[in-house]
C-alpha cells in the first residue's frame, strides 16, 4: 500500500511540475479561473465545437466526410485497438482483451446517447462557474435532436454520432493498464464511473466550451481529453491493481503478433477519421491534417526503430508499430496547427520519448501497465500537447500564435490543460478504483488468473483445432 | 540408463527445468499434451451449445539418465513440480536400453 | 424425410400465423392484391427507390459517401462475413468457408450486371401483374447505362454497383447454414438459382417498385430482402441437407474466435454503408440512421449478455457479438423511422429473441443450422420487420405513420410482407435443393466431411507452422 | 552467375519483344521523343494530372471522396499487402514480411515529402529534355503548399497524400519478390534507391506530365507505374538473390491462409480508393471505374478458378485470391476507358495469362518469385495496359477513341510505355542490387535463413500460446 | 506395470476414453502427432506448388497400468478404436520400472 | 521389439523419413516437441522485456522395430539426421513387450 501511494506520488509530482512550470500552483488557478476567462474571452479560440454555432445548412460533402470519419473511428476501436490489445495478450487471456473492448465500446455508446452527449455539449443550467466544468441535462435522451438539426454544416446527428466514437474509444484505451487480471464485472462498473466523472468534464472543459477552452489551450482532436486522460487512469490502476502473477519472471510474450499489426494498421487508417475528422468538415485545413497525420506517425516508426536498433542491434515489428501509434497521439492535438516538417519533428521526437517511457520509466518505477498505456498514449500525449507550442510557431512551419499569444505563454497553457487533467484523472480514478475494489472487486482469483480470464470469466477459449 | 517422464503443470516448467539443471540435467525434450484425470476441466458454452473440456493442459519432460542419478532426479522434480492441489501430475521411469548421440555417434551415458 | 417434412411444418405453421394474423389467408392475398395496390397507390411509401426518378443533377457530397457506403458493404462481405463465419467453425473447414463466401460474392457480382439489376429495377415489358413480381430485361448487361447516368442525385453506375453488394452479400449469408457439409459445386449451382428465383423477386417487390412496396410495407435497408430472406433459406437448406456428422455428440467449438471478433467488427462498421447507405444521400436522415444503428447494435450487445448472464453465469465474447449482429439486421428495416429510444429498444429486443431462438428453439427442432443464420438473421430481421410498426409511433420518438395508417395497420402489411418473403424464399429454396441435389448433389461424402473440406474440396490446409 | 544473365535476357527479350512491336527500338524512341512530342501536344492526354491546373475551388464531395481514397490505398498497404504477403510465407518469417512492408510504407511516406512529390509533380527548371523524364526541387518539403493551395477541385494537401500512398505501396509490392531471405537494411537501402531512380521518373513520366503521357500512352490509375513497375523489379531481384533454401525440394506452403484471405478482401475494397481515387471527384466516370474495378475482380475470381479446376481438379482459395488481384491489376490501367463487359473480358483473360505466368513460366525460368509478384502484377498489368488498346473500342462498350488515333496506333503506344517501363526498371533494379549487394548485402547468412527472419533479423517471433 | 501407448484416429478418442473410463483407468495423458503409416496423405496445391502431405494427424494416448489391467486395456482400446480402415493405428506396451504422484509422492500402483 | 525415439532437427525429418522407408520401415510416429541441451536458443524483446526463449523446436520420431532391424535402424537416423553441428538430437532405445495392430489385431512384429 505504502509503495503504491509513492508511486502515486511520482504522478502528483510529474503534474506539480507542470503545473509548477505555468508559475501558478493548482490553488492558484482554481481563483484565477473567473478572471482569466474574462481575459481570453475575445480569444479566437482554435475549439472544434467552434463550427457548431454557424449558419445551419448542410453541406453533402462536409456530411459524407463526417459520416466516414465517424465510421473511421468506430474500426480504430473495433476490431482495431482490441486487436492491437488482444495480440499482446497470452492466448489464455485474449478473448477477455477483445470482450473488455467490445463491451466498453457498446455500454459507452448507450450512456453517451442517455446522457454524456447533453453532459459533455449541451449548456447547463447551472452557475458559470458550473458550466466551466460540464454541461447540463437538457439534451439527454437526444431529446430535441432531429433529422433537420444541424451543427455546423452537418446534420447534429452525425456530430453526436462522431462524438460518441471518442467517448467510446477513450475509456476502451484504459483497457490496456489491466489487462490480464481485471474483474469483468468490476470493469464495467468502474468505465461508468469514469465516463461519467472523468471523461464528460474533460471533454466538456475542451471541446464544450469550458475551462480548458477558455484558457486558450489547443487540443485540435483529443491529445488531453482521449489520451493523456486514457494514459493517465492506466497507469493509475496498474499501480493500484498491482501486476501481474509471474510478471518479471515468466515471460509473458505477445501471443499473436500479426493480430497486434492488423490492430496497430487499423488504429492508423482509422486515426484519419480522428483527426481529420476533427476538423468537421472537407476543407483545405482536412488536407493539412492529413498530410501531418501520415508523415508523423511514418517518422515516429522510423523514430523508434532507430533508437532500437541502437540500443539493442535489432528493429522489431512491435517497435515499429508502437513507434506508430506514439507518433500518432502525439500529433493529434497539433494536426492542424503545425506544418508537415513540425508533424515529422514532433512524431520523431514523440517516440524516442515514449521509447525511454516503455522500457526505462517503467522499470524504473516498476509498475506493470501490462500493454503500455501510458508509455505510449500518456508520454506521447503530452509531448504532442507541450511541442505543439514550438512547432506551431511560424518558424517551424506551423500557423503562428494568437494575437498577444507568445511561443512561451502558449507553453504555459498548454502544461495546465496538461496538469489539469492528470491531476482530475488521476485523482477521479483513484477514488473510483476504491469504491468499485470494495463493492464488486476489481481484480480476479489467483488461480482464475492463472488458468486464463477466457475460460474463468467468459467459458470460451479463442483458439481450437 | 532410464528415461524419466513427468507429466507436470504447464507454468511449474521454467522451475522444474532450473531445479533439474542445479543437478546436472543437460538435456531435456518437453511435449505439449492433453491430461485427463481426477483433476477436473471446464465448461465452454458457444451459443447455447454446452462443452465439457475435460482435459487439462499439461507439458510432459523426458529426461535420459544415467541409473545412478534417477533416483535424484525423481526427487527433484517432484520437489520442483509440487504444488499440492490436484493435478500436478505423476513421473514415470522406463528402462532405457541405448542412446546414441547423432552429433558425435557416442553411446550410453556419455551421450547423455 | 418424414421429419423433414415435420420440421418444415413448423416453418410453414410460423408463416401462415404471420399471414393469418393479417386476417387474410396467402390465398386470397394472391386476389386481393391489384384491389390493394389501388389503394395505396397515392400513399408515400418510404422506399428507396423512390429516390431514382428526381432531377438528374449529380451531387457530389451524395455521390462520394455512396461510394464510401459501396465499398463498406463489399467489405461486410469480404472479409467482414467470411471471417465472421470462418472463425466459428473446425479449422479443417476455415477454407471451404472463406471459399464459398469469396466465391458466392463474386459470382452474384457477375450475374448482377448479367441480369441481376435490369430484372429487379428496370420496368418490365410484362403484364401489370408480372411488374409486381418482377422487371424486365431491358438493362440486362447494363445496357444503356453510361457515366452520364443520374439516379437520383448520384451517378447510375454508383447505385448499380451499391445494389450489386446487397445482391451478393445476400445469398453469401446462407453460407452459414450448411457449413462444414456442403459440396461446392453443388452449392455455386444452388447460389444461381436462388439469386434468380429468390432475390431478384423480393427484391423487385420491395425496392424495385413491386407487389410489397405497393402495399406500403416498410424496409429501409433490406430486412426482408436480405435478412429474412437469408435467415429462411438457411433454415430450410439446414434440415433438408441434414446435421453435420457428430453434430449434439462431438464438441464441435469455434477455432478461432479472434477471427469471429473481426468478422463481427467489420460488419459492425460496414453496416453503417448498409443502412446509411440506403437513405442514398449525405443528409440529415442519414444522421439519424447513423446513431440508430448504432446504439441498436449496443444495445443488442448488452441485451445479449444480460441475459446470457442472467442464464448461464458468464458473458461471453461470442454472446456480445452475436448480440451485436442481432441488433444490427433489426435496426435494418427500422433505422430511419424510429428514433434514437426506438432503437434501443428495437436493438435489446431482437437480441432476446435472437438469443431465444439459437438456443432453445433451436433444441426444440432440432435441426443444424451451423452458424445460426436462421436463428440471428432470421429471427431478428422478423423482429426488426413487426416491431417497427409499433416502435416508428411518435410516442417512441419515430416518425409517425402516413396518413390513414395506424400502428394496427401498419403492423399488418409488415406482417405481410415478412408472410410473403417466408413462403416464397421457402418454397423456392425448397425446390432448387430438390433440383440441385438430383443433378450434381449438395453434400459431400461422409469420408470427405470427416477429413475436412479443405484439403478434399479445395486441396489446401489454413494453417501450417 | 551466367545462369542469372541468361534468365534476365528472357526480360530482355520480353521488352524487345514490346518495343519491336512498335516497330521502333528503343533507340530510335530516344531521338524521337521531341518530335513525337510536338505530334501529340494537342491530345486530349487522359491523365489524372490534367485535372490539377483548372479552377482553384475545393468541392467538398470531392475532397470528402479523396480523403476516403486516401486513407482506402493506406489500408491496402497495411495491414492489406502485409497480411496477403504475411499468411503465405512461413511462420518463422511472418513478422519479417509484416515489417518489410510496414517500414517500407513508412519510409517511401517521409521520402515523398521529402523531395518525392517535388521530383514527380513539380515543374523542374531544367532543359525540355530533363522535363520528360523527371520534375525539379522546387516542392521540396512540400515548400509552397498551404491549407489553400488547391489542386482541381480538392486541397493541394489531399493531393499530395493521395500520390504518396502510390508511392509508398509500390515499392512494398517489390516484397514479395525476396520474401524469407532478405537482409532488413539492405532492403530499406535498395528501396530508398528504387524510390529515387525507378519509381519517382516513371511516375513523372505517366503522371507528372512527362514522357510517357507525351505519348498519348493511358495508364489510369498505375498499371505501368505500379504494377508493371513492381512486378518487374520483383523479378530481377529474384533472379539476382537466388532461390530460398530448399526452393523446390522441401514444402514452402502458406503458413495461414486467412491471413492472406483478409489481406486479399483488404486489397479488393482498398482497390477502390486507388482506382476510383484516380479520377480525383465523385462524378459520373468515378462510378463507371468501380463498376468496372469490382466485376473485372469478380470476372478473374471465376477465370482463375475455371482453369484451376480443369487443369487440377480442384477449386482452391489461394487460386481464387489471387485471381482477385490478378483482375484488380489488369482494370487499373484501364477502368475509366473500357465499359462494364470489357471489364469483365479484361479480369477474366487476366487472370489466365498471370495463371500461366504463375505455374508455366516460374517453372520454365526457374526463378524463385516467392509471392508471384511479377506473376501477379507484371503479367496481369502487362496485359492490362495492352489490352485496353482493344477493348476501349466502342464495340466492346469502351469509350473509344480520341481523334487520329486508332486501335493498332493506341496499342502501338501502350506496348511502348510498357516496354520503356520494364527497361527502365530491369536496368536500375539490376544496378541497384549490385551497388546494396556490395555495401550492406542483400541476403542473410544460410543459417538466419534456416533459423527464420523473424527471431534473427527482428528479435520476435509471431506466435506464442 | 506397463505404459500402454496408443496411435489412434483423433476423432476416435472420446469413444477410447469413455471406454478406458468404463473400465476403471483414471489417467490419461495425450498428445497430437503425425502418423506415417501405410494410410496415405493427400496433396495440396498453391499456385502451381503441390506438396504432397504424406502424413496424417493422429493422436497419442499413453497410459500407466497395473500389470493385470494391462490386456483388459488394451482389449479396449483396440475394440473402441476401430473402424476396420486403414489408419486405425498401433498399440505399443512398455515396461514401466516406476510410478509416483508429485502431489502426494505415493509410488508403484497407488500412484496411478 | 524395440521402441527407438530419435530427438532430431525439425528440417532434417524429411531426409530421414526417407531414408528409414528405404531400409524397410513402414510406420512412423512424429511429434512436434522442445528441446532444450547444449544447443543455445535465442533472445526475444519486446518493448524493452527481454526473454530468453532457451528451447529449440525439435521433432521426436518414434518407431518400433523388431530387433533385428534395431541397429539399422538406428545407423540410418544417425546418418540421415547429421549435420555435424551442435543440436542434432539423441537417438533413445526402449525395450517394447508388445504390439497390436487396431485394425487386424495382430500382434508382434507383424503388426509393425
Ligand atoms: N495412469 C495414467 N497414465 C498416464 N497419465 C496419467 C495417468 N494418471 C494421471 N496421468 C496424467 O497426470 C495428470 C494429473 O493427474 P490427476 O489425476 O489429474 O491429478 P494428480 O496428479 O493430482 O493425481 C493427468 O492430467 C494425466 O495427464
Ligand atoms: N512401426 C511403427 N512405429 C511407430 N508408429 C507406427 C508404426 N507403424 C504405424 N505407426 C503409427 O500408426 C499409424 C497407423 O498406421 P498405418 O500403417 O497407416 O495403418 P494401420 O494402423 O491400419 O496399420 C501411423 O500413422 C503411425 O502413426
Ligand atoms: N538427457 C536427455 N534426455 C532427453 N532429451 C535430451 C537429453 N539430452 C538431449 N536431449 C534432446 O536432444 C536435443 C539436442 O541436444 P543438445 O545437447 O542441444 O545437442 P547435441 O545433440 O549436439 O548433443 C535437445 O534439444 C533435447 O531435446
Amino acid at each position: 500500500m505504502n509503495k503504491i501511494f509513492s508511486k502515486l506520488g511520482v504522478i502528483g509530482l510529474l503534474s506539480l511540475f507542470l503545473l509548477g512550470f505555468t508559475q501558478t500552483g493548482i490553488s492558484n488557478e482554481v481563483f484565477d479561473i473567473t478572471k482569466e476567462t474574462v481575459l481570453v474571452a475575445e480569444q479566437d479560440v482554435l475549439v472544434v465545437e467552434a463550427a457548431v454555432e454557424e449558419v445551419p445548412t448542410i453541406n453533402s460533402g462536409d456530411t459524407a466526410w463526417m459520416i466516414v470519419a465517424t465510421i473511421l473511428v468506430i474500426v480504430m476501436a473495433i476490431p482495431g485497438l482490441a486487436l492491437f490489445y488482444g495480440g499482446l495478450v497470452r492466448s489464455k487471456n485474449m478473448l477477455s482483451v477483445l470482450m473488455q473492448v467490445f463491451v466498453t465500446f457498446s455500454l459507452m455508446s448507450l450512456l453517451w446517447v442517455i446522457y454524456g452527449y447533453s453532459v459533455a455539449f449541451s449548456d447547463g443550467t447551472g452557475t458559470p462557474w458550473g458550466q466551466m466544468i460540464a454541461g447540463g441535462f437538457g439534451a439527454a435522451f437526444l431529446n430535441g435532436i432531429t433529422p433537420d438539426s444541424v451543427s455546423g454544416t452537418i446534420p447534429e446527428f452525425v456530430f453526436v454520432t462522431f462524438q460518441l466514437t471518442f467517448a467510446a474509444l477513450t475509456p476502451a484505451l484504459i483497457v490496456g493498464g489491466f489487462a490480464e487480471r481485471i474483474k469483468f464485472s468490476g470493469m464495467l462498473l468502474f468505465m461508468t464511473g469514469w465516463f461519467t466523472i472523468v471523461y464528460l468534464p474533460i471533454c466538456h472543459m475542451v471541446w464544450g466550451g469550458g475551462l480548458i477552452a477558455e484558457m486558450g489551450a489547443i487540443d485540435f482532436a483529443g491529445g488531453t481529453v482521449v489520451h493523456i486522460n486514457a494514459g493517465v487512469a492506466a497507469l493509475v490502476l496498474a499501480l493500484l491493481i498491482g501486476p501481474r502473477l509471474g510478471f518479471g519472471k515468466e515471460p509473458m510474450p505477445p501471443h499473436n503478433m500479426p493480430m497486434t499489426l492488423i490492430g496497430a494498421a487499423l488504429l492508423w487508417a482509422g486515426w484519419f477519421g480522428f483527426n481529420v475528422g476533427s476538423e468537421l468538415a472537407a476543407d483545405g485545413v482536412a488536407g493539412a491534417v492529413m498530410i501531418n497525420t501520415q508523415i508523423a506517425a511514418a517518422a515516429a516508426v522510423l523514430g523508434w526503430l532507430l533508437i532500437e536498433t541502437l540500443q539493442k542491434g535489432k528493429a522489431s515489428l512491435l517497435g515499429g508499430v508502437s513507434g506508430a501509434i506514439s507518433g500518432l497521439v502525439a500529433i493529434t492535438p497539433a494536426c492542424a496547427v503545425v506544418g508537415p516538417m513540425g508533424a515529422i519533428i514532433l512524431g520523431f521526437v514523440a517516440s524516442i520519448f515514449a521509447y525511454w517511457a516503455c522500457t526505462s520509466l517503467k522499470k524504473a518505477i516498476g509498475y506493470d501497465d501490462s500493454l503500455d498505456v501510458f508509455g505510449i498514449h500518456g508520454v506521447a500525449g503530452i509531448v504532442g500537447a507541450l511541442g505543439l507550442a514550438i512547432l506551431m510557431a511560424p518558424t517551424f512551419g506551423g500557423v503562428g500564435f494568437d494575437e498577444g499569444v507568445s511561443m512561451a505563454s502558449q507553453f504555459v497553457i498548454q502544461a495546465k490543460s496538461v496538469g489539469i487533467t492528470i491531476v482530475w484523472c488521476a485523482i477521479a480514478t483513484f477514488v473510483l478504483y476504491k469504491i468499485v475494489n470494495s463493492v464488486v472487486g476489481m481484480r480476479v482469483s489467483d488461480e482464475s488468473e492463472r488458468t486464463g480470464l477466457d475460460t474463468t470469466s467468459h467459458g470460451e477459449t479463442a483458439y481450437h483445432s | 540408463m532410464k528415461l524419466i517422464s513427468a507429466v507436470i503443470k504447464p507454468f511449474k516448467l521454467d522451475e522444474v527445468r532450473e531445479a533439474l539443471s542445479e543437478i546436472g540435467v543437460q538435456g531435456i525434450t518437453v511435449t505439449e499434451v492433453k491430461g485427463f484425470g481426477r483433476q477436473k476441466g471446464h465448461t465452454e458454452l458457444y451459443r447455447g451449445a454446452e462443452y465439457v473440456i475435460d482435459f487439462l493442459p499439461k507439458v510432459k519432460i523426458e529426461i535420459a539418465v544415467s541409473d545412478k542419478l534417477t533416483k535424484k532426479v525423481i526427487e527433484t522434480i517432484s520437489k520442483s513440480a509440487l504444488t499440492g492441489k490436484i493435478g500436478d501430475g505423476k513421473i514415470f521411469v522406463m528402462p532405457l536400453d541405448e542412446v546414441q548421440r547423432i552429433r558425435t555417434g557416442e553411446t550410453g551415458e556419455d551421450a547423455l
